[in-house]
């Protein structure tokens, strides 16, 4: 569990910048917040936070980091825009949910249903709004990359 | 004040390297200010041969031509001890290379012996009395040491000396 | 039988009448010069325990070879060493954006004196030699003279290298060490002391005489000295800290060897990677396109080898190909540089201006190269692996070959621009 | 139907439909600009799906501004393959060590247009709002996704209006306006949306401070940030040699906004945030014994000519408090230019300023600059995270370049108020 306006820099220091590995990259997560936030973060594969997940800069490394280190899910009370982005488009699931946030507790269990917009957790079933049907497409099908079809194929190349 | 002190006579396996090794080429720049030294283990030598260092074992010898250890100040002698080399052979010396094996207490004799041995050779080197003996049992001459340079190498370099000199001239 | 400069000052610190060639002794120190360096030997000075350093006036300290600190560990050392310059009452610190090259700053601010024994950490200390001191590197040993204020010198040979006649165009100090260097060789002068005679040395400009003895230590010399003439004493007249006394060589002095260059044969020369006595005439270095210029270093950072480079790309561009890193080596040296509109210049032609300091030399800071790639540089190494990985290669040449080659994009005199 | 926002209008162009605020469109970018601590996984991304040409190359620019000039060897290596990419695919242009920041570069040289949509790997694109022109950040293996097939999702975000009024009282400046405005709206008060900035007070604001404003929108969470073309816009182009612009884009006077903030740029004092929120701002005055090691201006938010310009009002004839260091880093080799012809330039290395290559600086801790442990900085920069300029044991408090520059003199951080009325 983590509080409000969690930013980047917190979550990824820029100096790691050039590791392109994402289990690599697990290594530095939240490594700003100390060994002890950094072990919990890898035993985890659900990560929840407040308000305005992810603010600053655009390292992607912030969301290919944390999916190095097992997470499959992030749920918060409000996500900043690039870290939203960046998730989808890598394939990190995300809920945008003040209550379901507040519903947790850290160590619980939690199913969720993205497409129906539901999830149950020790405090019961809560309903929270489904992502849009363009941007479940992406998620479903793992990120950005892997919704186009097969390596190789681009837009630009002549066929 | 009592100190350990080393024996200055060593028997190892033989790794030969040409003339002018440059500290450059032994300790990369970029580890002097490093914080984290783990990384400087495998880089040693990167300039020379990457996987050189991986080669090394505790107690290897190194056997150089001329000039080894010219260029910068850098602390290479104490990086190769880091590496295991228990002692450094050569037909010559940088002068800044010597004073820094010394003063880090790195055992270095200057001998002509590197065109009569070959990697994996076993030999014996002994720096107080400046000779080196081959595995064919020939003992080559050596550049003797003043006894104050043993001194200092046997008491493990210039920090422990001065710490003893410091001690005789307070008590 | 008469003694040369380094028998003189080192029998005169070590209080004893006279020393030869080859004797041991412990002297005296009169001034320690470090950088950011002092802090890789902290561990070691308290491990002494002596809390105080031998006299804290003796001590000068600029840091210049991580500055502005490049990343963690460079801050972790530039604070440690504001904190001990601190707690010794070390008043001779200078901040960046005051100092820059430790062995610059110190000429500038007058703490290298004839007579006198200067030390320091950096291989380069020799540098100020050319001041008529004994100045010896003593590499990461240090910490026991910040202590006792002493060390033990080995007496050196002392060489003399008579360099006789006028240069031509864009041939100086630095391209008579490269020749220097090729013909003796990386270990020509191991252990010994240069001593610089001979008209072309008479003639030269301050700057120029730094450059002869900076580089005496590539040739394995202990230090490289320039026996002091009144253009030192004008260099040092309202800047010397202390009073002190001229030391020369006897006429009849034992030297080891003589060496003879004739200044007006010589064309500018580069040393080709990877050593710096590899030096070749330029006319037969061939085409050799480069990827980045290095301009700086204690070598050749100072004004007079900024005015050289601007004067050649005045009114040029740099090759699109090519970027140029350029650090004056003190911070004296770019306020006087911005003063003259050289910097107006550099920024004009697209050469990128950096801080005062040691900056690209030895891959310490930025202006690291890429693998594979090459460079020019106006400093005095070019090992494998100096200014980046070892696939990258680096050549050595005057300010003049430097600035001309970046505007060509390939390695080229100023006489073929 | 009410009418539609700037940022409806120039979606619509992109989408070539009319599209309103919540809808999802596919575009293909004017501008596609990449940065050096981008690259490598670019081309990870590119390499990895078998990518070998680009759909636009010509709309593609480079710019090296985050490790320039090279710190390591592997920065090094990520600039010469970067050299080779660029030469390869035959990309428009690549701005290389020494050029400066993106944002900076692209817009004094005009090579960004009003109306105009640029996506950058930096979340600060959007400081080219202060020109009209769209700028938003996005993630590297999406903008490897961008360069392969040319096209990228975006949903058409809803706007927030600022309404400037009044100007801006003497040593007071944008960064102080922008600093308040962030302190009432706090971290997430613009989340995904795009702030506009108009109003009366707008005409007395130059191009600087406009881009200062576009800047920190970021902090707000802002998806971008823009400002309705005016005469100062067509005297920045027209400086330039562009006098015929596009048709300039400009919100319908009825179109909607979700709110509209009010803010009065003659109520504006010095302001500093402290660490380690970009909204835990408090009035410069407030602040009376912080004691600072090192001063920092430069960047991307106050790193113009107009901001050295400050600095060099405060430190002429002064210097820097014994024991702090300040670092300049120009935001573009035209600003380096522009303030040694001035005699700018000297009097900060008179004063004792350290002025390093022209690029993003010590701002992310990447490059010269970096804090030691328990050291404060005062920064001219936009962001104070904790560990934000490399070291998680270092505060940064973020001022305006007066602030900055007041500070290094003092040894203190300092309202510049204090020095300049005496």
């Amino acid at each position: 569990m983590l509080g409000d306006d969690i930013d980047t820099d917190v979550i990824y220091p820029a100096r790691y910048l050039t590791v392109l590995d994402w289990t690599e990259q697990a290594q530095h997560v939240f490594e700003a917040l100390g060994p002890q936030m950094q072990s919990k973060v890898r035993e985890a594969s659900v990560v929840a936070a407040g308000w305005n997940l992810g603010c600053g800069s655009s390292r992607e490394h912030a969301v290919t980091g944390l999916l190095g280190a097992g997470v499959r899910l992030v749920v918060a009370k409000s996500f900043a825009r690039i870290f939203f982005r960046n998730a989808i488009n890598n394939g990190l699931a995300v809920i945008e949910s003040p209550a379901l946030v507040d519903a947790l507790a850290e160590g619980d269990e939690l199913a969720v249903d993205l497409t129906a917009g539901e999830a149950t957790c020790r405090s019961g079933t809560l309903q929270f709004a489904p992502l849009p049907p363009f941007l479940l497409g992406i998620l479903r099908q793992g990120g950005l990359w892997a919704s186009v079809r097969g390596p190789g194929v681009a837009a630009g190349e002549r066929q | 004040m009592t100190h350990t002190t080393q024996a200055l006579s060593f028997q190892g396996r033989v790794w030969t390297l040409g003339d002018n090794i440059d500290t450059d080429m032994i300790l990369p720049g970029r580890f002097l200010y490093a914080i984290d030294k783990q990384a400087l283990r495998q880089a040693l030598f990167e300039g020379l041969d990457p996987l050189f260092a991986a080669k090394l074992r505790d107690g290897d010898i190194v056997v150089a031509g001329r000039n080894f250890g010219c260029g910068s100040a850098r602390p290479a002698a104490a990086a190769m001890r880091m590496a295991g080399v228990c002692c450094v052979v050569a037909q010559s010396f940088s002068r800044t290379f010597l004073r820094g094996a010394i003063d880090s207490g790195v055992p270095v004799l200057e001998c002509d012996v590197v065109d009569r041995v070959r990697d994996g050779d076993m030999i014996r080197v002994d720096v107080a009395g400046a000779t080196v003996s081959l595995a064919d049992g020939s003992v080559l001459p050596g550049n003797p040491y003043p006894s104050f340079v043993l001194d200092i190498l046997r008491i493990g370099g210039i920090l422990p000396y001065t710490r003893q000199q410091l001690a005789v001239s307070a008590g | 039988m008469g003694k040369t400069i380094a028998e003189k000052i080192l029998a005169r610190h070590a209080n004893c009448p006279a020393v030869a060639p080859g004797d041991y002794v412990t002297a005296d120190v009169d001034m320690v010069v470090l950088s950011e360096g002092l802090s890789l030997v902290l561990e070691d000075f308290r491990s002494l325990g002596r809390g105080r350093v031998f006299d804290p006036e003796r001590l000068i300290v600029s840091p210049c070879q991580t500055t502005p600190s490049k990343d963690l560990s460079a801050a972790f050392h530039s604070l440690r060493t504001r904190q001990f310059v601190q707690e010794q009452g070390i008043r001779n610190y200078f901040e960046i954006g005051r100092g820059g090259i430790m062995h610059l700053v110190t000429a500038e601010n007058g703490f290298a004196l004839p007579g006198e024994i200067l030390v320091g950490s950096d291989s380069h200390t020799c540098t100020n030699g050319a001041l008529g001191a004994l100045c010896v590197s003593l590499g990461l040993g240090f910490a026991p003279t910040l202590a006792t204020g002493q060390t033990w010198f080995k007496v050196p040979h002392t060489a003399r290298v008579v360099v006789e006649g006028a240069a031509r165009p864009w041939v100086g100090a630095k391209d008579v060490m490269l020749h220097l260097l090729a013909e003796k060789g990386s270990d020509g002068f191991l252990y010994q002391s240069i001593e610089f005679y001979g008209s072309f040395v008479r003639d030269a400009p301050m700057s120029e005489r730094f450059v002869l003895c900076n580089m005496a230590v590539e040739a394995g010399a202990k230090t490289g000295i320039v026996p002091p003439d009144e253009k030192t004493l004008a260099y040092l007249h309202g800047r010397a800290k202390r009073p002190f006394e001229v030391v020369t060589s006897d006429p009849d002095a034992d030297f080891i060897s003589e060496v003879l260059i004739d200044v007006a044969a010589l064309e500018p020369l580069v040393a080709l990677p990877d050593n710096p006595a590899n030096g070749v005439p330029i006319s037969q270095v061939g085409h050799v396109a480069i990827d980045q210029v290095f301009i700086g270093s204690c070598s050749n950072g100072r004004i007079e080898d900024l005015r050289i480079c601007a004067s050649i790309l005045e009114g040029r561009q740099v090759h699109p190909r090519v970027r140029v890193v350029l650090m004056p080596g003190s911070h004296s040296v770019y306020t006087q540089a911005a003063r003259e509109g050289l910097l107006a210049t550099f920024a004009a032609a697209g050469v990128s201006v950096g801080p005062a300091g040691c900056g690209a030399c030895a891959g310490f800071n930025v202006g690291v190269l890429g693998d594979g790639e090459r460079a020019i540089s106006t400093a005095n190494r070019n090992f494998k692996g100096r200014m980046g990985p070892p696939s990258s290669q680096v050549y050595l040449a005057n300010p003049a070959v430097a600035a001309a080659s970046a505007v060509a994009g390939h390695i080229l005199s100023p006489a073929d621009l | 139907m009410s009418g539609r926002t700037m940022a409806e209008k120039i979606f619509s162009r992109m989408a070539g439909r009319e599209v309103r605020a919540g809808e999802f469109v596919e575009v293909s970018p004017d501008w596609t600009f990449s940065l050096d601590d981008g690259i490598g996984l670019i081309e990870k991304y590119l390499a990895a799906h078998g990518v070998t040409t680009l759909a636009h190359p010509e709309r593609i620019v480079l710019f090296y501004d985050h490790y320039a000039p090279a710190d390591t060897p592997l920065h090094g290596t990520i600039h010469r393959n970067g050299r080779l990419f660029a030469r390869r695919h035959g990309i428009f242009r690549l701005h290389d060590v020494g050029d400066g920041i993106s944002h900076q570069v692209a817009t004094e040289t005009g090579l960004v247009q009003p109306g105009q949509v640029v996506v950058n790997t930096d979340s600060h694109t959007m400081t080219i709002g202060a020109t009209g022109a769209l700028g938003m950040g996005i993630g590297a293996s999406e903008m490897a996704f961008l360069m392969a097939t040319g096209k990228l999702w975006f949903r058409v975000p809803t706007t927030l209006k600022v309404n400037l009024t009044g100007s801006l009282a003497p040593w007071a400046t944008a960064k102080d306006a922008i600093l308040s405005l962030i302190r009432t709206l706090t971290a997430r008060g613009a989340t995904y949306r795009i702030v506009e900035f108009g109003g009366e007070g707008l005409g007395r604001l130059d191009m600087a401070s406009r881009m200062t404003l576009c800047n920190m929108a970021t902090e707000l969470g802002a998806k971008s940030s823009l400002i309705e073309p005016d005469a100062c816009t067509a005297a920045h182009f027209a400086a330039l040699g562009r006098t015929e612009l596009p048709t300039l884009v400009r919100p319908d006077s009825d179109c909607r906004y979700d709110a509209i903030h009010p803010l009065d740029l003659s109520s504006v004092q010095p302001m500093v945030a402290r660490p380690h929120r970009v909204d835990n701002v408090v009035a410069a005055s407030e602040l009376h014994d912080v004691a600072i090691h090192q001063a920092f201006l430069g960047t991307c938010t106050n790193g113009r000519y107009e901001d050295l310009v400050v600095a060099a009002g405060i430190l002429k004839g002064r210097r820097l408090a014994p024991g702090v260091r300040m670092i300049v880093t120009p935001a573009s080799r035209e600003v380096y230019r522009r303030a040694i012809r001035s005699g700018v330039l000297e009097i900060l290395a008179d004063a004792g300023c350290t002025v390093t290559t022209a690029g993003c600086g010590a701002c992310a801790g990447m490059h010269q600059g970096a804090l030691g442990d328990q050291e404060v900085c005062i920064s001219s920069s936009s962001r104070n995270f904790l560990g934000r300029m490399g070291n998680r044991n270092a505060l940064v408090y973020l001022g305006s370049p007066a602030t900055v520059s007041a500070s290094a003199v003092t040894g203190r951080i300092t309202d510049p108020r204090e020095l300049t009325t005496h």
